[in-house]
């Protein structure tokens, strides 16, 4: 911490008062959180969309909040929260994201008052912003826990069936040992290290001379609880049934924001503790290679036999994830190509939950069976869709491949520098897993257009907008993929 | 007239095909076949006119062009107008205007006649057009046009399997000639980096003594491996195209082709374009690879004239007969007197046409007899004839000429040139001595051989009694001359056969205007002795030999005549006789069927076999991509599919089981750590 | 907008119009795609005659013709460089051929595509989209733009052979997919690599210019694909050895070589006539091209050093694939597999690092084009008949289809290498050049070119063995009288879409200057900056 | 004179318990329970460590923190595992398996 006791009162409120603007953004949020509290509970009965209207408003707020922001690097509230353009970034992915998770919930899930889910969508939000932006285990541990106490939530808030109440369920007792573990490694490290700042020179000082098992231990416990935000392997294990049993539109939440707000933390966490010669460096580096195959590997390999295309969108985040992991792994204090892969998958998986959503509303099944045939129906969503798997699989001309690309770059060139064969292996899975996503990726186009159905049965849906939405998404997947620099340049700029 | 010898050469090459191209274009209306006939007969009047008087009697000329640059090397097209090549053009053009003449009759009727003429034409073109390429490949192109010609037309009749059978054979076996032809070109080119003959082995051929080593030659050792193996590669292409041992399989089923076409193509002219190869490239070739060649031709030779001797289908004999005096021409390349080979080639061209012509005209009215009299033989079986030269003498006098000119006889064109070959041969091995006297022998009794076959192809056919005698009887005059249009090409022929055509004396083969034409520097002395026995051995084996045949064929047997004073002598010759029949007669026939059944089964049952080795071999290699190749593929794929299968063991849909998964995972990494 | 621009994105505007116009005018869209096409050929040709010979391109940017480069993504990435992409494009006299018989076969595949009803609008977009890939992939000299086509070409034809290909066509179309992305997913690993060991002298930023990598004196010293000091080694194998495998093994796959050959005859079987004719007739040639394009001339040292196994594997296509289409029952995949034993002539003629191997190569690719087009455009026309394919079941054609019987004999006869037709002179010339290597001591052994030759013989064999049991004897069909019946003669569209290939067979093979003259500079130059390594 | 150390292995026995609960439990509610006595021994670490943080008792802060947010967790943990009972009339975790591949 960069003050002491010595320090005056006044100065401290001075600081604090000093640091608010910082803040704006977050007090925004938490202003509408209570603002849509307050509409759900009383103008809700009469308006219905009110409560969207002042959830929409607040995002759009904190976005213009957000990009005032972009220039600033600043530390506030004593060092326990930092800004600067990853973060900023990163946050306004994620309030853009919420915008359109929003719109999701609000087309998909017309009956009843359901104002609330705004407010917890709006909880979740500050909990990222709260990852995105310290370094402190502190406000991190509160961050996944807000985060996470609105994704049980929204998982359970919907639950109109069997499946759906056993996925809330198990999301939120595994998600609670993984806390628990988390936050018992966490005391293990303020035990060796006495500080509570993964950045700050005591910490690595302290977990310099700790004792290798009980260090062991304690990162370890440290990385389940990040693992269970990230689901990557072997903590994925929960992300297939939640997928499933969850709402679509909650299952398009939960597959994309949460991860941006811990994938940012567990950057800024590698990037500090791999710095030194040390050995919780050496196992941070060798955790997060191995994590990274391995989450390739079994996410690529069991989305194969998916007949579920929720549960396959699950098993494919799960190799993105790894792919994620080789981005944050190869982070070297530059974002572009970091964040760039972070909004390609954003993009990419929104757009493929709203097409899922619109075909389960229509045919009222997520089995790709169901898709046999129906390319012919409805040749442009297929065609979009077919699109969006072939940027998942990452090919040109799609914002997929450019993201590959840049990873790849990254990575190599870390390659180039440290003769490893490990990382070498990292890139050669990398590509390869990427042939084995085409297998399944390619079921979709598979059935829609290479299956012959004579009389798909399928309703007519209302909620064009979504579907314009997720047109509109496809055309930036392509429109991205040969243009980059529209993206990159606002990045680097 | 004044046209310059490489424009009418150029012509004589161009006509037949615009007759092709025409022909082609006509389709069915154009079946009279008069395009072909124009076009042949004015190539023959400018071949002979304004190209081959004026370049045997001048020197040689050239023309050529840049065809395409490849790299920095640029390949050029041409005509080289030199005594040989002239020479065989003439050759080709002259021996081709009768056929086509005889073929207007011969093939009248026949339906896809258009075809035909068509196909003519095109062999005409690609012959005429091997004979003046001045650049390897050129010659190469022409080379196997000219068989894809002669595939064309063997399977004329392509709903016959047999014909479809042997044009697909006689392709293949081409090809393996063409392969060897093409190999020695790129070695060719590899070592002397060009192809043109000119640049080869200068400008008028070798046989001018003054350019017959070229300087790009005498860079590099004639003798090496290279260069011999190019000269091997050669002789092969020659062997396929020549039909020699072991590649002669191809010729005796050739004769599925219509007649005419054996005549022209498989007897005449195709088939001598493997000689005119060799002395092509003859500098090329050191004492090894002319060492083969000579082998080579020798046994062919005398093989082919034993597979003869067996035969009843009198094409099958012809083309047997061929196969065996293009062995002579290939010893005669191989002893270094190529002269005498061209000379051979000449008189044989003439020759054997003819006797195919005949033949074939025999065949046509034993069709019609088999027409008319609805019986059911074979009409080119020798035992279903006989005595025929009471119904039509004229084909018999010209078959009859055509058998003295290959036995040999005196005052024939194949006395002149078969002694050249044997006494060049005799004295070849004399200056080697020991065991060289081999080949002179071999060929010796080789003639006699021929002598004995073809005549007894003449008294089997023309003499004795007509099988189906009694059905003619009847009336119906269905036996008699083929039409004028056939018989003035074979009289022509007859002539052409005889001695004044190649030169006035009658027994002196060197003063024959080819021999004196390219006079040949031999590098071993002249046997005067040879000049005086070997023909006279030589005419002698003959009469014998058809002496025999006649007492066997047409005197059906010795008629004993009692009240002869000879009676006893004549017995004694009886017995004589009879030890002469078990022993020779019979012997050779035995040795005879033996060695031709040798011929079916082993040598041609070797192409066959190497047919089905490959097939089946082409079948494994199947097997093995399907299952194995394309199997490990599929085989990966399921693997990757599997281990997906197993990685989803885990998500059994308990919760404590998950959290167990993950914590032992934790737990796992933590003792693994630990203990390492 | 240069000609070569327009030459590549013609075809998109027509597929976008195709999609534009509404379903009820569908019987349009076949004559918008003829358009196009034919006004892409007319381009094409206009180049080649306005190409200059004189000019060798490959690693010199002034020898390039009708160049355009305008900068596509520039991007700095902090520490890791400035990332530089450019649009770069131009042809050579490597690739101009091979853009006029791209031009040239697309015009005959939408010549058989004539009667295509299947959902006609996507089947037509799709078409002219691979078109522009194809075209793309010959013209680009950046890599990243090359990569993109290259993949982009991909999708277009996983749908054509999927959704309008025969009984297994999910197989296949995934089989081949599957392929050739696992050889393109490894090359962008190189790419990649290639990417961070080269610099542009101008700006100096990495750039993915083909160009730029060609040229020893822009790669930096010890970076993983540099010339000097290269310390680098993949599981003990020399990094610059392993990119060109890998860019090889990318390339391999499309050629094809034996063994990566197996997706080609699925493909060829399951694909529509229109799909087998681009297959053979233009994506075969995309390997032949990469190998020369990128693996040789980027890759000079190791192309030297390696030309012994890729001769090797040259004889062995030749020999196995020509084995293997003995064995075929079925027309189509004998033609496939007499496509694997053509394409090794081109492998073999590439390494035999000779004038003539070269020039054979590359013209035996061009003969190749159009012939098998030719060959699949025939199998397509019985099978339109009598929808099948098999060899047995067929017997004495000659007599009631002359026409086609003709047809058929000249393509095969031309294919086996009948001189007087292109595959003639092709294949002579990489044998002769074959021959030729031991003599230029480039270290490709004689009993290689004997081995290729072999493969002539067998060439013959098969197409005149399928012949004389198809077409020649009497007459005997599997399906009796209905078939007879059904058997009709070639029609004028069929004989519209035959003869130019066949002329142009012909033609070529009578006057090869037509593609040597604007061949031998560019030759001639990639051998020069491979020889300092030999 | 009790030293750190005590606190460290109570902490662990609780932890440890609270695990064995987690995994072994056939019941819900338990699964709540155990994870409440992981976080406490967390809790109690974190206190216990505190002492040696004289500066600014981030281990008592943190250990508040971890109060508050276990109780939120739990709150909604109960809330599901009622809506699960609703649907399944039981909440025995082993019987809940839908959702499985």
């Amino acid at each position: 911490m960069t003050y002491t006791v010595t320090a005056p009162i006044t100065d401290v409120l001075d600081q604090i008062m000093a640091s608010i603007p910082l803040f704006k953004p977050e007090l925004l949020l938490i202003g509408g959180f209570i603002a849509t509290i307050v509409s759900a509970l009383f103008v809700g009965k009469r308006l219905r969309n009110f409560t969207f209207a002042v959830y929409l408003l607040t995002i759009l707020i904190t976005i213009y909040f957000l990009q005032a922001q972009l220039p600033t690097v600043a530390t506030g509230f004593s060092g326990m929260w930092m800004i600067d353009p990853l973060s900023t970034y990163a946050r306004i992915i994620i309030a853009t994201g919420g915008g359109i998770i929003g719109l999701f919930i609000q087309q998909r899930h017309k009956l009843g008052n359901n104002g609330d889910v705004y407010s917890i969508l709006l909880a979740a939000i500050l909990g990222m912003n709260v990852l995105c932006n310290s370094s402190n285990w502190i406000l991190a541990f509160i961050g996944i826990e807000t985060v996470s106490i609105a994704s049980y939530v929204l998982v359970g808030y919907f639950s109109q069936n069997k499946a759906q109440a056993e996925a809330a369920m198990k999301y939120a007792l595994f998600g609670s040992v993984c806390a628990a573990v988390m936050l018992y490694g966490l005391s293990l490290i303020y035990g060796l290290t006495g500080s509570l700042d993964f950045q700050s020179p005591e910490q690595l000082q302290g977990l310099m001379v700790a004792p290798e098992p009980i260090l062991t231990i304690a990162l370890l416990f440290v990385f389940v609880g990040i693992g269970f935000k990230l689901s990557f392997v072997p903590f994925h294990v929960w992300s297939p049934d939640v997928y499933e049993g969850a709402p679509t539109a909650i299952t398009a939440f939960l597959s994309t924001i949460p991860k941006i707000g811990a994938l940012i933390l567990f950057t800024r966490l590698y990037t500090a503790w791999s710095s030194t010669a040390f050995y919780f460096s050496d196992l941070t580096t060798s955790f997060i290679l191995f994590v990274s195959i391995t989450s390739m590997l079994v996410g690529n390999l069991a989305a194969l036999r998916q007949k579920n295309i929720k549960r396959l969108m699950a098993y494919s985040s799960i190799g993105h994830t790894g792919f994620l992991l080789m981005a944050v792994f190869a982070y070297q204090a530059n974002y572009p190509y970091l964040l760039f892969y972070i909004m390609a998958y954003v993009l990419m998986n929104l757009a493929t939950f709203i097409f899922i959503d619109a075909l389960e509303e229509r045919t009222g099944s997520t089995a790709l069976s169901a898709y046999a045939g129906l390319g012919r129906k409805m040749p442009i969503l297929f065609t979009s869709l077919t699109v969006l798997a072939v940027s998942l699989v990452g090919l040109p001309p799609t914002i997929g491949f450019i993201g590959k690309l840049l990873v790849f770059t990254a990575v190599f060139d870390t390659y180039q520098m440290a003769d490893e064969g490990a990382v070498l292996f990292l890139l050669i899975v990398g590509a390869l897993t990427a042939v084995i996503s085409l297998f399944y990726y390619f079921r979709i186009p598979f059935y829609a257009f290479l299956k012959n159905n004579e009389s798909p049965d399928i309703v007519s849906s209302d909620s064009k907008i979504l579907v314009w939405l997720g047109y509109v998404l496809t055309a930036c997947v392509i429109l991205l993929g040969l243009f980059p620099s529209i993206l990159l340049n606002l990045i680097t700029s | 007239m004044n046209i310059s010898p490489i424009v009418a050469s150029l012509l004589v090459v161009v006509l037949p095909f615009s007759a092709f191209v025409i022909q082609a274009i006509l389709g069915r209306r154009s079946v009279s076949g008069n395009v072909a006939l124009m076009a042949i007969s004015l190539s023959s009047i400018l071949s002979a006119g304004c190209v081959f008087f004026v370049v045997w009697t001048g020197e040689a000329t050239l023309e050529r062009i840049t065809w395409f640059t490849i790299g920095t090397k640029s390949f050029s097209v041409g005509i080289l107008l030199n005594k040989l090549t002239v020479f065989m053009q003439l050759l080709v053009c002259i021996i081709a205007l009768p056929v086509h003449l005889y073929s207007r009759a011969y093939m009248k009727g026949d339906d896809g006649l258009h075809r035909y003429w068509m196909y003519l034409s095109l062999f005409c073109f690609a012959m005429l057009g091997l004979t003046i390429s001045i650049n390897l490949l050129q010659l190469y192109i022409f080379w196997e046009l000219v068989g894809f010609a002669s595939y064309l037309l063997i399977g004329f009749w392509f709903t016959r399997d047999a014909a479809v059978q042997a044009n697909k054979k006689a392709f293949l076996i081409n090809r393996i000639g063409d392969l060897g032809f093409l190999i020695g070109i790129a070695l060719l080119y590899a070592q002397v980096g060009t192809l043109d003959l000119v640049e080869l082995f200068g400008k008028s051929g070798f046989f001018s003594t003054e350019t017959a080593v070229h300087d790009s030659l005498q860079l590099l050792d004639k003798n090496s491996a290279w260069i011999t193996c190019a000269g091997l590669a050669f002789l092969l292409g020659a062997m396929a195209k020549s039909a020699q041992f072991p590649l002669h399989v191809w010729l005796p089923d050739a004769m599925e082709g219509p007649t005419s076409v054996s005549s022209l193509i498989h007897a005449a002219t195709m088939v001598a374009a493997g000689i005119f190869l060799l002395c092509t490239v003859f500098p090329l070739f050191n004492e090894t690879v002319l060492l083969v060649i000579t082998g080579i031709g020798t046994i062919t030779a005398f093989s082919a004239a034993i597979f003869a001797l067996g035969q009843y289908d009198i094409k099958k004999i012809l083309a047997f007969s061929t196969i065996s005096q293009l062995g002579f021409m290939m010893v005669g390349v191989g002893i270094g007197a190529w002269d005498t080979a061209m000379l051979h080639l000449a008189t044989h061209a003439f020759f054997k046409c003819l006797l195919f012509l005949c033949a074939g005209a025999v065949i046509h009215e034993m069709s019609h007899v088999k027409a008319h009299t609805n019986l059911t033989f074979d009409p080119q079986d020798l035992r279903n004839m006989g005595g025929l030269r009471h119904y039509m003498p004229k084909t018999f006098l010209c078959m009859l000429i055509g058998a003295l000119a290959l036995s040999g006889f005196p005052l024939t064109a194949g006395y002149l040139s078969k002694d050249s070959i044997v006494v060049t041969a005799f004295e070849w091995a004399a200056s080697h001595g020991g065991s060289y006297f081999i080949i002179p022998a071999a060929l010796i009794l080789v003639s006699v051989l021929t002598a004995f076959y073809i005549g007894r192809l003449v008294f089997k056919t023309f003499f004795g009694s007509f099988s189906f005698r009694e059905h003619i009887a009847a009336g119906k005059p269905s036996l008699h001359e083929p039409p004028s249009m056939m018989l003035w090409p074979m009289l022509f022929l007859a002539a052409c056969s005889l001695f004044p055509l190649f030169g006035v004396q009658p027994l002196a083969y060197q003063q024959t205007w080819i021999i004196r034409g390219f006079h040949v520097e031999v590098d071993y002395p002249a046997q005067h002795a040879a000049h005086l026995f070997i023909p006279l051995g030589l005419t002698i084996g003959a009469i014998v030999a058809w002496t025999v045949g006649w007492q066997w064929y047409v005197k059906q047997k010795y008629p004993l005549r009692v009240d002869n004073s000879w009676v006893q002598w004549a017995n004694r010759q009886g017995y004589l006789n009879e030890l002469n029949d078990t022993l020779f007669v019979k012997g050779t026939l035995k040795l005879s069927d033996l060695l031709y059944a040798f011929d079916r089964y082993v040598v041609d049952g070797l192409t066959k076999l190497v047919t089905w080795v490959t097939q089946r071999i082409a079948v494994f290699a199947y097997w093995v991509d399907k299952h194995i190749v394309d199997g490990l593929v599929n085989l990966s794929a399921n693997t990757t599919y599997y281990i997906g299968h197993l990685a989803r063991h885990v998500q059994n849909g308990q919760l404590q089981g998950y959290m167990g998964f993950a914590l032992t995972a934790v737990i796992l990494g933590i003792l693994y750590l630990i203990i390492k | 907008m240069g000609a070569l621009s327009i030459l590549i994105f013609l075809p998109l505007f027509a597929a976008l119009l195709i999609l534009a116009l509404p379903s009820s005018l569908k019987g349009s869209y076949r004559y918008i795609a003829l358009v196009f096409t034919l006004a892409q050929l007319a381009l094409s040709l206009y180049m080649y005659q306005q190409f200059d010979p004189t000019l060798g391109g490959i690693n010199s940017i002034s020898g390039y013709q009708f160049v355009e480069q305008i900068p596509w993504i520039r991007l700095d990435l902090g520490q890791l460089g400035k990332l530089e992409i450019d649009y770069f494009v131009g042809i050579d006299g490597v690739s101009l051929p091979l853009i006029v018989l791209s031009s040239f076969v697309m015009l005959m595949s939408i010549g058989a595509s004539w009667h295509v009803e299947k959902s006609v609008k996507g089947y037509f977009a799709l078409l002219m989209v691979l078109n522009m890939a194809v075209m793309g992939i010959f013209a680009a000299l950046d890599f990243f733009l090359f990569y993109v086509f290259y993949e982009v070409m991909l999708l277009p034809l996983y749908f054509l052979i999927g959704i309008w290909g025969g009984a297994r066509r999910e197989y296949a179309a995934m089989k081949f997919f599957i392929y050739t992305l696992l050889g393109s997913v490894l090359m962008l690993l190189v790419i990649v690599g290639l990417y961070f060991s080269v610099v542009n002298p101008a700006s100096g930023a990495h750039t993915f210019n083909i160009l730029l990598m060609m040229n020893p004196s822009n790669y930096v010293d010890g970076s993983f694909f540099g010339f000097l000091g290269n310390y680098h080694e993949v599981f003990g194998v020399p990094a610059r050895l392993v990119g060109f495998i890998v860019l090889f093994f990318a390339f391999a796959i499309k050629v094809p070589i034996v063994p990566l050959h197996t997706w080609l005859p699925d493909a060829h079987v399951e694909a529509p006539t229109p799909v087998s004719i681009i297959l053979a007739g233009i994506l075969l040639k995309i390997g032949g091209y990469g190998i020369i394009r990128v693996c040789y001339s980027i890759f000079p040292d190791i192309a030297a050093d390696t030309n012994w196994w890729l001769a090797l594997i040259g004889v062995l296509s030749i020999v196995y694939g020509a084995l293997n289409a003995l064995a075929q029952k079925d027309l189509k995949r004998m033609i496939a597999y007499s496509s694997v034993s053509h394409m090794g002539f081109v492998l073999l003629g590439i390494a035999s690092l000779t004038a003539e191997g070269l020039s054979g190569a590359m013209f035996q690719m061009v003969s190749h084009g159009f012939l098998s087009a030719a060959l699949f455009f025939l199998v397509g026309v019985l099978y339109d008949r009598v929808h099948d394919r098999y060899i047995y079941n067929f017997r004495g054609l000659a007599n009631i289809m002359p026409t086609y019987t003709a047809y058929v004999a000249i393509a095969f006869f031309a294919s086996l290498g009948l001189p007087g037709f292109s595959a003639f002179i092709g294949e002579a010339f990489v044998i002769i050049g074959a021959f030729n290597a031991e003599a230029m001591l480039t270290g490709v052994p004689r009993w290689m070119a004997v081995g290729g030759s072999v493969g002539i013989l067998l060439s013959a064999a098969y197409f005149l063995w399928t012949l004389q049991r198809m077409f020649f004897g009497q007459t005997r069909l599997q399906g009796g009288e209905k078939w007879r019946l059904a058997l009709t003669d070639l029609d004028t569209r069929e004989k519209i879409v035959l003869l130019p290939a066949l002329a142009l067979a012909l033609v070529l093979g009578i006057v090869p200057s037509l593609i040597f003259d604007n061949l031998n500079a560019s030759v001639i130059q990639l051998l020069d900056t491979i020889k300092p390594y030999l | 004179m009790i030293s750190i150390t005590h606190f460290l292995v109570v902490s662990a026995i609780i932890f440890c318990i609270g695990l064995y609960a987690v995994l072994a439990k056939r019941n819900a509610i338990m699964i709540l329970v155990g994870i409440e006595l992981m976080i406490n021994a967390a809790i109690l670490n974190f206190v216990a460590f505190s002492r040696y943080d004289k500066i600014n008792y981030g281990g008592q802060v943190f250990a508040l923190f971890a109060i508050v947010l276990a109780a939120a967790a739990v709150a909604v943990g109960l809330a599901i595992i009622l809506n699960v009972y609703k649907y399944y009339k039981t909440i025995d975790p082993s019987n809940i398996n839908e959702l499985r591949d």
